[in-house]
């Protein structure tokens, strides 16, 4: 049960959010413009790093707030 | 483990492999000594005449997810090409104990997948008459056939989880995972496949488009073709290639019981409440959870999606209230947009991938390791991996088995 | 002999969800007067006019619940507006959305711990301080009223979610030792 | 050996409390305090039980939780039963049933009186195991820290004193100073909690166990850890043999010594391994305790003395479990011959201390023995002299079996173990493990340090499933979420169906009406007089601000920016990759306010789905979003009497077609309340929302029903809402659609905007949401207006051959009914290239034979929809 640092509320048991998976991924300014490659960039390819990624969490059982951290994969410590 | 030589070892009938220094070039290096790159080795020895193979394993052979999982067989999945490719899978378990003269434990005890409510029995009715068409063995069983063929399962209607029905596979069931690599591991070891353990990749040697050798913890090694069947480590590996995979790596995670005279007779699988259980021979209860919805190499998940198991199953199995949680361990499954897997050739001439089964691999080891073998020997997929290609996702003809609600593991 | 807590349902309350942007020092400033307190801006705490007759409850950085006697909603919801003028302020009546019980006695805490994962501690956790978080299975937000021997709390949940709340506690009071009294 | 109690000591048994307890039928007492262990010792029992696989004789070698053989059923006084405990852990109580087993256990209960929780704890330091070190350690952390955010746990009866929490094993250290422990009755009447602790600095002071040497028939009952000997009389007042020999490697044996003469038991040898001397045999009598001690010393011949005991030390391992659990690396200390704490990575301090860091109090010097090389005939087999040399013996591993595991090339200590499952047993290999990589070890001349011990897996000790689930047990498995309106169907015989976590009536059989019956009667209520549903589960949300209209058309594949103040209008959401993710009816109530409805099964996912787009991908819309589902209990009136019934709740409000049209809503006092009222239809009758506040909506229910019933109103449930809608080929979401369906699969492509951009539409334009042959939404007549097709059913062409697999289909049966307005069945379906299929005919194997089906348009009901408004003229 990880403890996962909402920027609000303070940590909080991890039953208390949901998983966002890579944080920074924009919704593309044009979606029209890219080809079936560019927009499968977008849909479905992410990072999967053994170690610190930035990642995004929303706190649905607290203040429903969407928030970036950096967590390392391998040790789930929270870096900020 | 490295550093071990076969000087070391006594010497001993029931030998399974040997430890051979690595040689400086093969015709084709699996990355990756779990149960898919053992069985691959070994079908492109057996079946493509091709023995000059080397498998390399970071740590020690099948210690990944092969060494991790609940062991259950099936191939009752939804989608054509699912069925096709896990039919033929359990078509090669059904004679892998005689073919690689090892004792599997291979046991077809049928596999349950329970209906607690309406959306449940739909889909479940849909996978079955599906099956049927496809020539899997299905059938829909009343909560009375699940209460016979399973009378540890509560079926009374008043109950948190009504059993409403469930789909039926009788050629479902369970082997011994570690039977099942050390024996691919002995045939191919046979065949004159090299088994190197304790070998690190550091780097995927590419000239010109082509994939060239690879470099390990344990020295440079050349290849003419080279296929990563690293699960849970698919991407790092990849990115060794400059390949970026549309997989996700996620803890799941299992435990046992103590040992226990026989009392479950199938194997039944709740996918609305993450319960999967059977009883293995030994007579542990061997049980799989749900996913962490996090991205973790970590192979360890959170407690707590073993308490939600726990509350289910003894929802489920009353008998179980008193058994007893003895070990609990996580292995990484690397996911895909669709839950399906990616067998597939790359951009880079040479290279191969094979990854991406999420939570369906075990039961998929000898397909998985057979059309690899194909379509490195050829240089082309077998029809039965022809839609497992990573062109899919652009294209958008996934194989959603997560969509239409397939159960997993 | 008893368990050292009781609990009982609560009169309807009107409940009013404001949406404001907090940083707005000016807007800020005009609801004050117009609400009678100031919006709490730090998590998890609660504002309360002098007579006690109202409360702001912090839900997150833009987002409160402020909660009034039974039928003030409409009044709630005027004086917001007076407050607000031209500022992107949003009002939602919610009375009916939560349902409320109270829980009161020297085991109170305790019984709450065995379902809540936030630190209740009184020093982490005080009158004057609320939280959004999950009791057992269901979402809640937990007010924390009086402290002392006879810590009580306020909890507000889905109306859907209170019979099986109201089961849950029930039951967990069985796992509270008996007391003298 | 005969164990015996002593007249005197015993610090954990309360000699004025006698206990009566059964083991194999017999009866028995022992004291209050006393394990199974030390009251079966004290009547002189030390055969427990057979070994799993060889059917050995087995003791009581241990007095703790590294018990790898006395493993028994236990019944307690409730009659619920445990299929196997560790006869050292459990304290007899009165009425307690114990039977000796051979390594498997029994289940049998399936009533479970028992009563488990769970608690939350934070602490700022946890101190696990409340010997001298970790006492030490919690009064060192009070100077920091209020005394009660200090937490001590012990896995012992209360002795340490009222600072620490005593039975109260740690299971496991997880992530960020998240620590399980289960408590063995917290209060009198409950059996077992399970905490969940938080801290923010952990202690581990959880000690050393002592480990075996192993030699041949080292499993003989009456050999026993020397340690366990001494706590036998010390603790529980028991002396567990006459004549004892003692085989030790170190110094702690020197105390047992002591303890085993004042408790009068004679020394008849010891066998000093830093001396050269070793057990290399033991004999038994015929019930294969042990009557001799076979001793070799360096050169000199093996000679045998007589004993009843024999005490073994050959060390003692730091319990390292919980460390080297929260990622600690472990060490090869030389000094004590043992794995010790080393290295931790980031993460909340973690330290160890006393003999769980490796000091081990009087162990002095010590020569390393693990295993004593058989002699002569010892296993009696001649060809593998090694099979009676047990290294596990909970699970009848010898080391015979370990030559086998590594001569069979598996040189890694994880291969080690499964192939002779070391380790795997219920003590965890705290006996066998260590032991087990020094051997391994010496074969493959290595270190022990290189070989290392096999992951030390969560939890600790083995805990029940019933423990975990805790609470979570019956209607409290998971919440069941009800309407404000469920106490009147449950009064009026509902039956439900779970959808999500809401109960909601699936239909309201009459007297002995079945299914079948009575949704053909409410369908007919709803289609020729007036019926009335609950739809409170629907989600509802309020969209407010000035960008409402903006971000509701990029959510929406159809255009809401433009709806009028006072409209309604069906719209459809996508996820990013083009599938159908939800439906529902929304409305605009202001220029700047709309309210949003979702499907029952989504109302979450959708307020999530707006929230995720509004803060991370456009922030600059002034837009919020809020659940209001709650807030307001919904009711729909349907059927052409519907008016007549609204009008008589809703008195000030004009329901005239000219006033009050379709798809429009209005404020309104419904049965003395401010609600609203939405004229929209789910059935294609006239229907009318009715919205109250939640608190009101059981009284509006109660008062339609009185209203309508001169007019014979009829309550109706989610399957003939089901057969309604579907008759009018209204799809629902997660029925018709499976994540893999397009809104033009659907046949709603009209709905899907082209002037504008909105989630999904771009995946509208790859190539596979192009092909022909994609599945598109169809009706089905069976040719058999009585066939009644399964949910599920695939179809396939009418010349198929059924006996070649695999089969091509066509498609499949999404929604399948009996319809009383088309007087037949009917069905809807995904086929393949439907539309252009209408007029078709297909085949639909079933297990029972095939049932022909023509594929029609998907609207099978008042296709002109002339009855929304009412009874059209005929």
């Amino acid at each position: 049960m990880l403890l996962v640092p909402c920027p609000w509320c303070g940590p909080r048991a991890e039953i208390e959010f949901r998983y966002g998976g890579q944080a920074g991924i924009a919704y593309p300014k044009d979606p029209d413009g890219l080809t079936d490659a560019e927009w499968v960039e977008y849909l479905f390819l992410r990072d999967n790093p053994k170690g610190p990624w930035r990642e995004r969490w929303v706190h649905t059982a607290g203040c429903r707030r969407w928030f970036d951290v950096t967590r390392d994969t391998l040790t789930n410590e929270f870096l900020g | 483990m490295s550093g071990v030589t076969d000087d070391h070892v006594p010497q001993h009938p029931d030998r399974l492999w040997r430890h051979p220094e690595p040689k400086p070039a093969y015709d084709v290096v699996i990355i990756g000594g779990g149960g898919h790159g053992l069985a691959a080795a070994y079908y492109l020895a057996k079946i493509h005449g091709i023995s000059n193979v080397a498998v390399v394993e970071r740590g020690w052979l099948a210690g990944g997810n092969i060494a991790r999982n609940t062991a259950i067989i099936r191939s009752n999945y939804l989608w054509d090409e699912s069925a096709a490719i896990y039919e033929h899978a359990l078509k090669l378990w059904e004679t892998l104990p005689e073919e690689l003269d090892y004792d599997l434990l291979f046991s077809q005890r049928g596999v349950m997948n329970l209906a607690h409510n309406l959306g449940d029995v739909r889909e479940g009715m849909r996978r079955v008459h599906a099956n049927r068409l496809n020539g899997i063995d299905a059938e829909w069983l009343a909560p009375d056939d699940v209460k016979r063929l399973c009378p540890i399962v509560d079926t009374s209607p008043d109950v948190r989880y009504p059993v409403l029905g469930a789909t039926y596979q009788p050629r479902g069931g369970i082997a011994k995972h570690d039977h099942v690599a050390w024996g691919y591991a002995r045939a191919a070891d046979r065949l004159g496949v090299d088994l190197v353990e304790g070998a690190e990749v550091t780097a995927i040697d590419i000239a010109a488009g082509r994939v060239t050798g690879i470099q390990t913890s344990r020295g440079p090694i050349r290849a003419g073709n080279v296929a990563i069947v690293a699960a849970g480590h698919a991407s790092i590996v990849a990115a060794m290639a400059g390949l970026r995979l549309p997989l996700q790596s996620h803890p799941l995670q299992a435990l046992v019981s103590e040992l226990l005279e026989p009392i479950h007779p199938t194997v039944v699988m709740s996918n609305a409440v993450h319960v999967y259980v059977s009883q293995a021979h030994k007579g542990e209860l061997v049980l799989g959870a749900g996913i962490d919805s996090y991205n973790g190499y970590g192979q360890r998940g959170a407690f707590h999606i073993i308490e939600h198991q726990m509350a289910a199953a003894v929802e489920l199995f009353p008998v179980f209230a008193r058994a007893h949680v003895l070990r609990t361990w996580g292995g990484i499954v690397d996911v895909s947009p669709d839950a399906s897997p990616i067998v597939s050739k790359t951009a880079v001439s040479g290279l191969y991938l094979d990854c991406g089964w999420g939570t369906g691999g075990f039961k998929a080891t000898p397909a998985s390791g057979w059309v690899l073998a194909h379509t490195i020997a050829n240089d082309e997929p077998h029809a039965l991996n022809r839609a497992y290609s990573l062109e899919r996702f652009e294209t958008g003809a996934l194989i959603d088995e997560h969509g239409a609600a397939a159960v997993a593991h | 002999m008893s368990r050292g807590v009781s609990i009982w349902p609560i009169a309807r309350l009107a409940q009013i969800s404001l949406r404001a942007d907090a940083t707005d020092r000016a807007l800020a400033g005009r609801l004050a007067p117009a609400l009678g307190a100031a919006l709490p801006t730090a998590p998890g705490t609660v504002a309360s006019t002098p007579d006690g007759g109202r409360h702001i409850l912090w839900l997150g950085p833009d987002e409160w619940l402020v909660v009034g006697p039974d039928d003030s909603a409409a009044s709630i919801e005027g004086a917001i507006r007076e407050g607000s003028r031209e500022a992107f302020v949003t009002t939602v009546d919610v009375s009916a959305n939560r349902a409320g019980l109270e829980l009161a006695g020297p085991a109170a805490r305790e019984l709450l711990g065995f379902g809540c994962s936030i630190d209740l501690d009184a020093a982490a956790f005080g009158p004057g301080q609320c939280a959004q978080t999950l009791l057992a299975r269901a979402g809640v937000i937990i007010w924390a009223m009086l402290d002392g021997d006879a810590p009580t709390y306020r909890i507000l949940v889905r109306p859907s979610f209170a019979g099986y709340l109201g089961a849950w506690l029930a039951d967990a009071m069985d796992g509270l030792p008996d007391r003298p009294g | 050996m005969t164990a015996s109690r002593l007249a005197a000591s015993g610090d954990r048994i309360d000699r004025s409390r006698l206990v009566r307890f059964e083991f194999d039928g017999g009866s028995l007492t022992g004291f209050a305090g006393d394990t199974i262990a030390s009251a079966l010792l004290a009547n002189g029992i030390d055969l427990v039980g057979r070994s799993i696989y060889h059917a050995r004789p087995r003791g009581i070698v241990s007095a703790g939780p590294e018990e790898p053989n006395a493993l028994v059923r236990v019944v307690w006084p409730s009659g619920v039963s445990e299929p196997m405990l560790r006869a050292t852990t459990v304290p007899i109580e009165d009425g307690l049933r114990v039977a000796s087993l051979a390594g498997r256990g029994r289940l049998e209960t399936t009533t479970d009186p028992g009563r488990f929780d769970a608690a939350n704890r934070h602490c700022e330091v946890l101190v696990i195991g409340a010997g001298a070190s970790g006492l030490a350690a919690a009064e060192a952390a009070r100077d920091a820290a209020p005394a009660d955010r200090v937490f001590v746990i012990d896995a012992q009866p209360a002795l340490a004193g009222p600072e620490v929490q005593p039975d109260t094993t740690a299971l496991g250290i997880y992530d960020h100073g998240y620590v399980t422990a289960v408590q063995r009755h917290p209060t009198p009447t409950t059996d077992g909690r399970l905490w969940h602790i938080r801290a923010k600095r952990i202690v581990i002071a959880t000690g050393a166990t002592e480990r075996p040497i192993v030699f041949a028939n080292d499993d003989r009952p009456g050999i026993m850890l020397a340690g366990a000997g001494a706590t036998y009389i010390e603790r529980y007042g028991v002396r567990p043999g006459e004549r004892a020999v003692i085989f030790t490697t170190n110094g702690t044996t020197d105390a047992v010594a002591a303890t085993l003469g004042a408790a009068g038991v004679e020394i008849v040898a010891t066998v000093d391994a830093r001396a050269g001397e070793a057990v290399v045999d033991t004999l038994g009598d015929d019930a294969g305790r042990i009557s001799g001690v076979v001793i070799t010393s360096e050169g000199a011949a093996p000679t045998t003395v007589e004993a009843d005991l024999l005490l073994v030390s050959g060390g003692w391992n730091p319990n390292v479990a919980l460390w080297a659990q929260a990622r600690g690396t472990l060490r090869f200390d030389e000094r004590i011959a043992a794995f010790v704490p080393d290295g931790r990575g980031p993460g909340v301090p973690i330290e160890a201390v006393g003999a769980a860091a490796g000091e081990i109090e009087g162990i002095g010097e010590l020569r390393p023995l693990w295993v004593v090389p058989p002699h002569g005939e010892s296993g009696g087999d001649t060809s593998d002299p090694w099979i009676r040399h047990y290294v596990d013996l909970g699970r009848d591993a010898t080391v015979s079996d370990l030559r086998r595991a590594l001569g069979a090339g598996l040189t890694s200590i994880e291969h080690v173990k499964r192939y002779t499952t070391i380790g795997t047993g219920i003590d965890q290999g705290r006996t066998s493990g260590v032991v087990t990589s020094a051997i391994a070890a010496a074969i493959l001349g290595q270190e022990v340090g290189a070989v290392g011990v096999p992951t030390f897996r969560p939890p600790t000790v083995p805990v029940s499933f019933a423990q975990l689930a805790a609470r979570d047990r019956g209607a409290l498995a998971d919440p069941i979420r009800t309407t404000p309106i469920h106490p009147w169907h449950v009064a009026n015989g509902a039956v439900f169906e779970d959808v999500g976590q809401w109960k909601r009536p699936r239909h309201f059989p009459q007297a002995d009406e079945s299914m079948e019956e009575a949704v053909l009667r409410e369908c007919v209520a709803a289609r020729s007089g007036v019926a009335v549903m609950d739809a409170t589960t629907l989600g509802k949300i309020d969209v407010q601000g000035p960008d409402a209209g903006v971000f509701l058309d990029r959510v929406y594949t159809n255009t809401f920016s433009t709806l009028k103040v006072g409209s309604c209008r069906y719209g459809l959401m996508c996820r990013a990759d083009g599938m159908v993710f939800d439906d529902g009816v929304t409305s605009r109530l202001a220029e700047d306010r709309y309210h949003m409805t979702t499907t029952t099964g989504n109302a979450a996912a959708v307020l999530d789905h707006l929230e995720e787009w509004l803060q991370t991908e456009w922030p600059d819309l002034r837009v919020r979003a809020t659940s209001v589902t709650e807030q307001w209990a919904t009711i729909a009136v349907v059927g052409p009497h519907a008016r007549d019934v609204v009008a008589r709740v809703a008195p000030g409000l004009d329901l005239s077609t000219e006033a009050f049209g379709f798809m429009t809503w209005r404020d309104a006092v419904i049965a003395g309340v401010v609600g609203r009222v939405f004229r929209i239809s789910f059935s294609g009758e006239l229907a009318y929302e009715l919205n109250v506040p939640t608190w009101h909506g059981l009284a509006l229910w109660k008062a339609l029903i009185a209203v309508g019933e001169p007019l014979g109103i009829t309550p109706y449930g989610t399957e003939a809402m089901h057969v309604l809608r579907a008759e009018k080929g209204y799809p629902i979401i997660g029925q018709e659609t499976d994540g893999t369906t397009t809104p033009q699969d659907l046949g709603m492509g009209g709905l899907v905007s082209t002037k504008k951009d909105f989630i999904g539409r771009r995946s509208h334009r790859r190539p596979d949401a192009a092909r022909a042959d994609r599945k598109q939404l169809v009706g089905l007549l069976p040719t058999d207006p009585t066939a009644l097709l399964p949910e599920g059913a695939q179809l396939v062409s009418l010349d198929a051959d059924l006996a070649t697999t695999p089969v091509p289909m066509l498609g499949h049966v999404t929604s399948s009914y009996r319809s009383a307005a088309l007087g037949r069945t009917f069905a809807l379906a995904l086929v393949k290239g439907g539309r252009d299929r209408l007029g078709e005919r297909a085949l639909a194997p079933l297990v029972t034979g095939t049932v022909e089906v023509e594929i029609t348009g998907s609207v099978l009901f008042d296709p002109e929809s002339r009855r929304r408004d009412g009874e059209p003229p005929a």
